[in-house]
């Protein structure tokens, strides 16, 4: 197994990164929620994510997948919409993949974002190409499972699995969406990049830039 | 921007607070997590009825809380669903001893949201039927959809459900209500103009000064197609046609048209709305029965208007017909 | 323009047809000249009343016909009083043993147009006792001006008279009724937005982004100041101030609040506003005993709102709280 | 006595003249009542006039007097708001002023105003300077007895009446309001055109243009 690359406080520094890229990214993320949903994607995930930081990150002491079971019961409950469960299902399952663990090998990130697809795709029955957020996790956990394979570090790995996930973020913009409000609109939502799938993006591109 | 609001955030609390100043005889509200329910509830004896949703269409759902419709109404943020955890506190709440109906709007956040939190209340052992209400025909392909969506009916199905749970009906005799009143209607929405999220601060979409949309979600999510505006019984027959022809009602049925106006639209206009569908549905054969008009499931200040039809039988009228107390519909007490 | 409408000039003929689609088991309607009554109407043993004006301010007054409130309403063009041989056949109409009460909105269109109506129904023996309406603070001056206007007070003086002719008072007794409830009521609005006449075309007035009008009537006509936007609080502060010292309402006071929506105001900022009234009459020590909230009296779609307090005493909540059955307004029954 | 100036086919001719006029000025009328009223003044005197074709102008035989008689009815049972039964009565007061005569004299017509004038101001209340019709109808009365008395023809004196007219109209500009809806205003109706004040100065030109 590799070398350790996330403990609590890593963990803590993600989220917190985490945490203020969507609240810059926010008005951009209603954005383009607003041209295919109904604009409000920003405004949840920032919300949600004040949350986390006063209910997850400021306690010390806990291991990775606790701060991660907060993060999903702070999203559950304060996100709303589709946002909010999906992620909220996303990050309790990444702590039910590696409970009680204090040093997480990039394996374990792995591991944990994989049971954290999975949970998104059993909550929202989202297959590949339908222009959700599975889109961009997808990608990401494929990406990252072939850099371990190739040998790669646990660093760079991370940083392949951020540009996976971009790119899936932006290959969902001739997606037609099948699942979600975006779906309503059919052929017309065509053109547009998912918000969700947007902000799964940057939620691995901040893991990236937060472990080593 | 333009809102009579104080802080973004703070706008569905103080709402909430609002209604109690306004109707302390008939509502209780909780403001953590936010939810308005019936004065006095749980009501033991009675099998409880909760909906929800975002906020922004008002008076849904905390609107049609209290005698004969709904024990409990869950609010989530503007136009977004409420959370598990709320919906969750707000069951337990009103929870009598016989078992509490979820009426459900198929939105994937609502739909996943009230799954969460009737997992968590059966948990506690309380029992719990959920329906989800999709009666939006402006959707279609539900099968390459999330499915169609849950308007106006809601509306009609928290009435008449309401209204059987209050004469002592059974947990699945009510959740069979609103399944029933789901099944018998369809409906389709209109725009002409957008409405803004406070959040967002924006319009969610921009419509030219001659067009509108046709098929129009209460989220303002586009809709099937964006046409030149025409006049209203034009409109009104383009809203009929696809509602007509979905269930499909037939010459003879009896029926409820409820025309609704989404926030923004003079009630003068729902009436030039509602002479024509009467003309239409006697066209078409349709006994009307009853009706309601007015704004009761809104996207905040939108203009523009949704049509629904409901087939009735004796047994829904006698339903829709008993005693409600409510703050957005009221009668017989 | 973006309306659902027809032709302009069937704009109003067309919503009391549709009106009548809607309620034919509460009202008939008139065309040629338009009005509303009670279905049923005359009411033998019974004062009359009949309220009429301008529509575009739905529900008032059409809205408002039928069992405790009015006997007929007569509906004008959009914002013009109705004219004196439509107020004339309608006061014939539902003119039954007792006399007639007309309520009537202090705009100089509508005082000459009823007055002379009522002069006509004099000359064919039928006993017309006329009020007028003025409660609206914002026109300062009344010395200067046409006086005040009559805004909100008008649906609270329908609806106290009409409690009180149904339970068979006479007609100086109504008529007082109407005297007191304007007497002891006082209003004042605001605006977001502009409402456009359908006839114009255009909107009546243009406000900044940023702006809005404060003393606004209910035709758009321009208010007391032009200012930059405020919080909501701010806003129900400002209104309440000139409404509070001109009675004035004084500590101790049981009041009737009345948060009334202009039209395109979305039911969340009005019970934004009202948690605010209720704040405010609390820290001057008023009783808020009743309130009504809801889009009542509207300036087609304008987006705003209007506060009316009116002192009440134990004979003014009795016929407040009495059975009312309108399409506008509807309890214990 | 002077010359006879207009007959019943003149008074039909004067107010089809005049319906036309305030059809083509009914935006401009409903501007000005934009401004500092309730936007209805121009569409509330087009569908009043269109009645008095209607009802008024389509019937042979009577006299002048009978005819104003049929137009005052007209407007007051079509326009509505304050134009209505203040323009009706003027009307049905120029009726009563020359009852049964077939010719009539410019002294008849000044009589016929004079009256009409007095009707809008026992009706309406108002005096001079307060930015209403009467600030019209008041000085062309006013400048039609100047004529005569001057000696001056019959249409040279109703030339005279109607610019007088349109004077009193442009005067209404610094006025403040103190009657009508503009009064609300205040201050604020500085500075704008009397609507009503306008549709009376068309009145008079129409006339000065009918008669001869
Ligand atoms: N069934 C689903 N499975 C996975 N992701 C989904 C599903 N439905 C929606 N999403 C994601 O959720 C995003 C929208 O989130 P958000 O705007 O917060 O919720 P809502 O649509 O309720 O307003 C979409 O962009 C999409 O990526
Ligand atoms: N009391 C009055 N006396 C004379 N003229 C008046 C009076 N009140 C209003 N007017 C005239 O009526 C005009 C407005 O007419 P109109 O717009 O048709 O009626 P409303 O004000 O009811 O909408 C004003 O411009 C003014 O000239
Ligand atoms: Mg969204
Ligand atoms: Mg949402
Ligand atoms: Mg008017
Ligand atoms: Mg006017």
């Amino acid at each position: 197994m590799g070398d350790v690359i996330l403990d609590a406080r890593g963990a803590r520094a993600w989220l917190e990164l985490l945490a203020g890229t969507l609240s810059e990214h926010a008005g951009e993320l209603t954005a383009l929620d607003a041209a295919i949903g109904d604009a409000d994607h920003g405004s949840n995930m920032d919300r949600g994510f004040k949350a986390v930081r006063q209910k997850a990150l400021n306690q010390d002491g806990a291991d990775p997948a606790a701060i991660f079971k907060q993060t999903g019961m702070a999203l559950i409950s304060t996100v709303g919409g589709a946002g909010g469960p999906l992620y909220g299902t996303f990050f309790l399952r990444m702590a039910q993949a590696a409970p009680g663990k204090e040093q997480l090998t990039v394996e374990d990130l792995r591991d944990m974002l994989k049971a954290g697809l999975e949970g998104v795709v059993q909550r929202g029955k989202a297959s590949p190409g339908e222009k959700t957020m599975v889109d961009a996790l997808g990608p990401a956990v494929e990406a990252l499972d072939a850099a371990i394979a190739a040998g790669k570090g646990g660093e760079e790995a991370l940083q392949e699995a951020a540009d996976a996930a971009e790119r899936g973020a932006r290959a969902t913009i001739p997606m037609v969406a099948r699942k979600g409000r975006a779906s309503y609109l059919g052929e017309r939502s065509a053109g547009h990049q998912d918000p969700g799938a947007t902000s799964s993006a940057l939620l691995v591109r901040t893991l990236a830039q937060s472990v080593g | 921007m333009k809102k009579l609001i104080n802080q973004v955030d703070d706008i569905v609390s103080e709402a909430l607070q609002g209604m109690l100043v306004a109707h302390p005889d008939l509502i209780e509200i909780n403001l953590d997590p936010k939810y308005v329910v019936r004065k006095g509830a749980p009501v033991q004896g009675k099998v409880a009825l909760v909906s929800g949703g975002g906020s922004g269409h008002e008076p849904m759902h905390g609107g049609f809380v209290g005698h004969g419709m709904l024990d409990g109404a869950c609010a989530g943020e503007v136009f977004t669903s409420p959370t598990p955890d709320q919906i969750y506190e707000c069951t337990k709440r009103v929870a009598g001893d016989r078992g509490v109906v979820h009426i459900v709007k198929n939105y994937t956040g609502d739909v996943l949201n009230f799954e969460m939190a009737a997992e968590l209340a059966q948990g506690d052992g309380i029992e719990v039927q959920a329906v989800v209400i999709n009666d939006d025909v402006a959707v279609q392909d539900s099968l390459y959809t999330a499915g169609r969506r849950g308007v106006g009916a809601t509306v009609l199905a928290e009435k008449i459900a309401g209204a059987r749970a209050e004469e002592g009906g059974s947990l699945s005799e009510v959740a069979d209500d609103v399944k029933r009143v789901n099944e018998e209607s369809r409906s389709m929405g209109m725009a002409l103009t957008s409405c803004t999220v406070p959040a967002n601060g924006s319009p969610t979409f921009e419509l030219a000064d001659d067009e509108m949309e046709i098929g129009i979600g209460i989220h303002g999510e586009p809709g099937r197609e964006r046409v030149k505006l025409e006049p209203a019984d034009r409109i009104v027959d383009r809203l009929l046609e696809p509602v007509l022809s979905d269930l499909p009602f037939t010459s003879g049925d009896r029926v409820l048209a409820f025309v609704n106006g989404m926030g923004g639209t003079p009630q003068i206009e729902l009436y030039i709305a509602m002479r024509r569908v009467g003309a239409a549905l006697s066209e078409a054969g349709l006994r009307l029965e009853r009706t309601l008009i007015g704004s009761y499931i809104t996207s905040l200040e939108m203009a523009g208007l949704s049509i629904t039809l409901l087939r009735l039988d004796d047994e829904m009228i006698r339903l829709w017909d008993a005693p409600v107390l409510t703050t957005g519909l009221r009668w017989g007490m």
